[in-house]
């Protein structure tokens, strides 16, 4: 190899499939000229399972638990994602303290996420102990949600009409306490991250993303608000409960890493200010819609629903032909689409930024392989 | 002893004795810093760290260096084999030779040299070449990227390194180890040095290879850098000079700046101890807090702002000096 | 020049602040447990493997083997054996699920007609065959009856070709 | 509006379909059937009224594929879901020369399920390995074929 290398110009470097900054099994080929990046090639598709498969092969109910492990970091988003687009053709109506019980729920899982984006980002970059904070924070998250959904990372709560079981006082109380102490917390964070100054040095001007790649790339979530387009579904395209709330859609300004991990600390305080109102609001009622078919039987017909997951746009496209499986579903991952703009990132970067930029694409790669 | 001494000369017995009390200091500390690199990493991030072996898991890391004794010493095919295999003692031996010259206490003290410091610095470089060693016979791209960065890192580093050693030179006249710690009798020179001694400390984890500097073995850009193949007690080599050279260091600092091994009460060889693992301690708060650094603005922050205040430091040193 | 200087001092402050705040937290107490030594209390709805709930009057279960649980599994986990007992009942005569396959997504708790499955809270679950994790839920139940002292539910035998083990023989594993 | 504007970059193109959908119903706010090689056209007009690329997908139906191509917007709330009928031995035609990133999205369709995309730069199999013979979405694959 090194003989060879010393002929040629460029040498090839693989990057994953086991790699320590890869999160989890992506391979990234790289043509290198010293440290520099000439072409960058992701090679994807080691965790496929065949998500969209199985869903043709199991009946709508069946296909639920599915939805926890595409990305395993937002379940609850995918869930009720995938809810929304049935309940869509079913033609059923939420009642609306279940609505509430999802955007609380929901919330809680995108900070838990972006919680562990952070600490595990700044593993990339080298920090070790950011992520033991993001952890201890991120278990009150799972601890809480361990109490209403009864899992701590797969979830699968949300069922078609609304969700199986309510949450109770000690939950609320628990939620408010946790807010209170996050709220605390992230001042620390700043002083150990987001003012630091190799941070700042490592993260600014390196990956930048111009909006009108944000379109060729048709990127979403924290990559596009990061490059100042303030596209958020939760606000474009209102769903379950989120009209009701007041809450403020962060973007960057230049586009690069700095931007997006900003806007990834505020989407988190944002969050807890919608989970504070979902809980001062939250309306009394069923938690089920009234007619709930046994057999989930929906007539012929196609319906495309999306929700702002943590990455991004989730979006869930449900051909039904009238029978009790669906004839196919389709999951329109974000992290698809944001990995897909990397090799035009990459190109002229030091491998040092290109850990960095991969970080702050935020992929969960299982997502991708579906 | 005698029987030595009247064999071989008192001069040559006290550098035999000397050598085996250094091999097993060298040991006895390694594995006490990696102890204490876990503890104190583990207790930052809120967590026990080692318990389950000894007390609060202290001999956790004599269980370790068995598990790494014990393990095959695996030689990838491809790789250059003599120097593959020499690399882990070239890392080795000039760690070890630096502790002759250290004055651990007023008596303490192997063999005093006039050049002491130089002597220091010289095996001090000859780490670098045992790391492109490794990482050339590797055959293995990680690694040779990994030791090209060392190389280059601990080029740029080691000029400021001597240069902000220097004002303290300047000031006592000297470059025998135990003159400067005598010359520190009425105050530590970090009281008349504090830039000299920053910016020492910032130059040591760059020697030493320590995050937020540790790029020669970045493990989230190349694995783990210039020792990915090795397995073992090669493997363990590194490990062990990695931590003996984080006690030289120190050593350097507490004799430069923090008055060596002076101290109320206690004998000497304590004061300079608990100085040096204050340094070591620094160090390790360093590596738990910091982001690495990018390579370029590595070398950037070296010729750009280290170089520049060290010769700075050095001239305003030196012309107090003329002046008084 | 000037910015030179205070870019050097901001930068080293902004050091400054994040060691402080690394050292906080080192004097601050550990938040992790220990693994095995200590136990957890799991939360009311946490979702182990399935069990049957035991009916305080009747004291034993309540499945009636409808098999709603079997069609709805997405995973297809259960093997479940009903038999005739009378005319109109039916009891189980079998209930293995095969735990390493199990999603936990409830929903063979929240099909259930009779409300005859619950979540147990076992954590501590590893072993060293795959057939460790396969539960039979009857014998479970008779094991938690032992436990309390109650009377065992005999498992029905759908045809036995062999007679049936005595009960004190089916507690023993 | 943008569903207006849309409507009208798309007018010349004299496409077989372009009407607005039920949203309610279906998610989306226009639906537009166009012929395959229609397509880069397609795209084209839609890129200039600012939509992006939403999802691109294909549908087997026993005649023919579907591809659906869904198109949204930052600026505005507007689901376009665009349809090519490909009859089957046919190949589709490729829109990543206008939306580099349908790149990707086209790879998996082939990779999935065998639908060639014309003039594509690199058609290779995205998520299954490089060797693999079969196409695990068209309504013929069986799973226990492909254990065996």
């Amino acid at each position: 190899m090194l003989e060879r290398g010393l002929e040629e110009k460029t040498y090839v470097l693989n990057l994953g499939p086991q790699h320590p900054s890869t999160h989890g099994v992506l391979r990234v080929e790289l043509e290198m000229e010293g440290e520099f990046i000439t072409k960058a090639d992701p090679d994807i598709g080691y965790g496929h399972r065949g998500h969209e498969h199985m869903a043709e092969n199991r009946n709508y109910q069946q296909f639920l638990p599915n939805l926890g492990r595409v990305d395993y970091l937002h379940a609850l988003a995918y869930n009720q994602c995938y809810c929304m687009a049935v309940e869509k053709l079913l033609g059923l109506k939420v009642p609306e303290r279940a609505e509430f019980i999802r955007v609380i729920t929901g919330e809680m899982n995108r900070i838990s996420s972006h919680l562990l984006w952070l600490g595990a980002y700044l593993l990339d970059l080298g920090a070790f102990t950011p992520i033991l904070y993001c952890f201890d924070d991120r278990e009150h998250i799972l601890d809480l949600l361990d109490r209403v959904t009864g899992s701590r990372l797969t979830y699968c709560y949300y069922r078609f009409g609304g969700v199986p079981q309510d949450i109770d006082e000690e939950f609320v109380a628990g939620t408010r306490e946790f807010i209170k102490r996050l709220r605390t917390r992230f001042r620390d964070y700043d002083n150990l991250v987001t003012k630091n100054v190799i941070f700042i040095h490592r993260t600014r001007d390196v990956g930048i993303i111009t909006q009108e790649q944000c379109l060729e790339y048709g990127l979403t979530g924290p990559m596009v608000r990061g490059s100042g387009i303030p596209y958020d579904i939760r606000r474009s395209e209102p769903y379950s409960a989120y009209p009701l709330f007041d809450f403020e859609i962060p973007i960057g300004s230049k586009g690069d890493i700095l931007d997006r991990y900003l806007v990834r600390v505020k989407e988190m305080e944002q969050s807890l200010r919608i989970i504070e109102q979902a809980l001062n609001k939250l309306p009394e009622g069923p938690i089920m819609a009234e007619k709930v078919p046994k057999r989930i039987k929906p007539a012929e017909g196609e319906v495309y629903a999306a929700v702002e997951a943590a990455r991004g746009e989730f979006g869930c496209y449900v051909v039904s032909q009238g029978e009790v499986k669906p004839y196919r579903i389709k999951l329109r991952v974000p992290s698809f689409a944001n990995l897909s703009i990397l090799p035009e990132l990459s190109v002229d970067t030091l491998v040092a930024d290109l850990v960095a930029i991969l970080g702050s694409i935020d992929v969960v790669v299982p997502e991708i392989d579906r | 002893m005698e029987f030595l001494t009247q064999m071989l000369g008192a001069d040559v017995a006290r550098m035999v004795v000397g050598l085996i009390a250094i091999i097993a200091l060298v040991s006895v500390n390694a594995l006490f810093l990696i102890w204490m690199e876990r503890k104190v990493a583990a207790h930052m991030q809120l967590r026990p760290g080692p318990m389950e072996v000894g007390w609060h898991g202290a001999v956790q890391t004599v269980a370790d260096a068995v598990k790494l004794m014990g393990k095959e010493l695996i030689t990838p095919t491809d790789v250059d084999r003599p120097v593959y295999h020499l690399a882990p003692i070239v890392i080795f031996l000039p760690v070890l030779l630096s502790f002759l010259v250290i004055p651990f206490s007023q008596t303490l003290i192997i063999r005093d040299m006039n050049v002491g410091v130089l002597l220091i610095l010289a095996f001090a470089s000859l780490t670098v070449l045992a790391i492109l060693m490794a990482g050339w016979a590797s055959n293995n791209k990680y690694s040779v990227l990994g030791a090209i960065r060392s190389v280059a890192q601990t080029v740029a580093y080691e000029i400021p390194l001597l240069i902000t050693l220097m004002s303290p030179i300047l000031m006592v006249g000297s470059f025998s180890l135990a003159d400067i710690v005598a010359a520190q009798e009425r105050y530590w020179f970090v009281l008349t040095q504090p830039l000299a001694f920053i910016l020492y400390i910032v130059c040591a984890t760059a020697e030493t290879n320590r995050a937020p500097f540790d790029l020669p073995e970045a493990e989230s850009e190349l694995v783990a850098g210039f020792h990915t193949e090795y397995s073992g007690m090669k493997f363990g080599l590194f490990f062990l000079a990695e931590y003996t050279n984080m006690f030289i260091v120190s050593a350097l600092a507490t004799i430069f700046f923090l008055g060596g091994w002076r101290g109320p009460f206690l004998p000497g060889i304590f004061w300079f101890l608990i100085k040096v693992y204050a340094i070591i301690f620094l160090l390790m708060w360093f590596r738990w807090t910091f982001p690495r650094v990018r390579f370029d603005q590595l070398i950037t922050f070296a010729w750009k702002i280290l170089i520049p205040l060290a010769f700075a430091n050095l001239l305003i040193t030196a012309l107090i000096m003329k002046l008084r | 020049m000037i910015n030179y200087f205070k870019e050097i001092l901001v930068g080293f402050w902004s050091l400054l602040a994040g060691m402080a705040v690394t050292i906080r937290y080192f004097t601050k107490p550990i938040v992790t447990v220990q693994y095995p030594r200590q136990k957890l209390t799991m939360s009311p709805r946490y979702r182990g493997h399935t069990e049957f709930v035991i009916d305080e009057e009747t004291r034993t279960h309540r499945c009636i083997a409808c098999e709603m649980c079997n069609r709805i599994c997405p995973s297809q986990l259960i093997s479940l054996q009903g038999v005739k007992v009378d005319a109109k009942k039916k009891l189980p005569s079998r209930y293995i699920i095969a735990y390493q396959y199990c999603s936990l997504c409830g929903l063979c708790v929240e099909v259930c007609p009779t409300k005859a499955l619950k979540w147990s809270d076992e954590y501590l679950l590893c072993g060293f065959t795959r057939e460790d994790s396969e539960i039979d839920l009857l014998r479970r139940l008779q094991d938690q009856q032992y436990a309390k002292g109650w009377p065992l539910t005999p498992i029905p035998r759908p045809k036995p070709e062999e007679p049936a083990p005595a009960k004190g023989e089916e507690v023993k594993e | 509006m943008l569903k207006d504007e849309i409507s009208k970059a798309l007018a010349p193109l004299k496409l077989e379909r372009v009407e607005p959908g039920d949203y309610d119903k279906t998610g989306y706010h226009l639906e537009v059937d166009a012929a395959p090689e229609q397509m880069p056209e397609v795209a084209q007009a839609l890129k200039s009224t600012g939509c992006f690329l939403d999802s691109l997908t294909a549908l087997d139906f026993p005649e023919a594929f579907h591809v659906v191509y869904h198109f949204s917007s930052f600026r505005e709330l507007c689901r376009t879901a665009v349809k090519a009928k490909v009859p089957k031995g046919k190949a589709a035609v490729t829109i990543c020369r206008v939306y580099p990133g349908a790149n990707w999205y086209e790879r998996e369709v082939y990779d999935l399920f065998g639908l060639k995309f014309t003039g594509h730069p690199d058609l290779r199999r995205i998520l299954l390995p490089f060797d693999a013979d079969f196409h695990p979405l068209r309504k013929v694959f069986e799973t226990e074929k492909a254990d065996a």
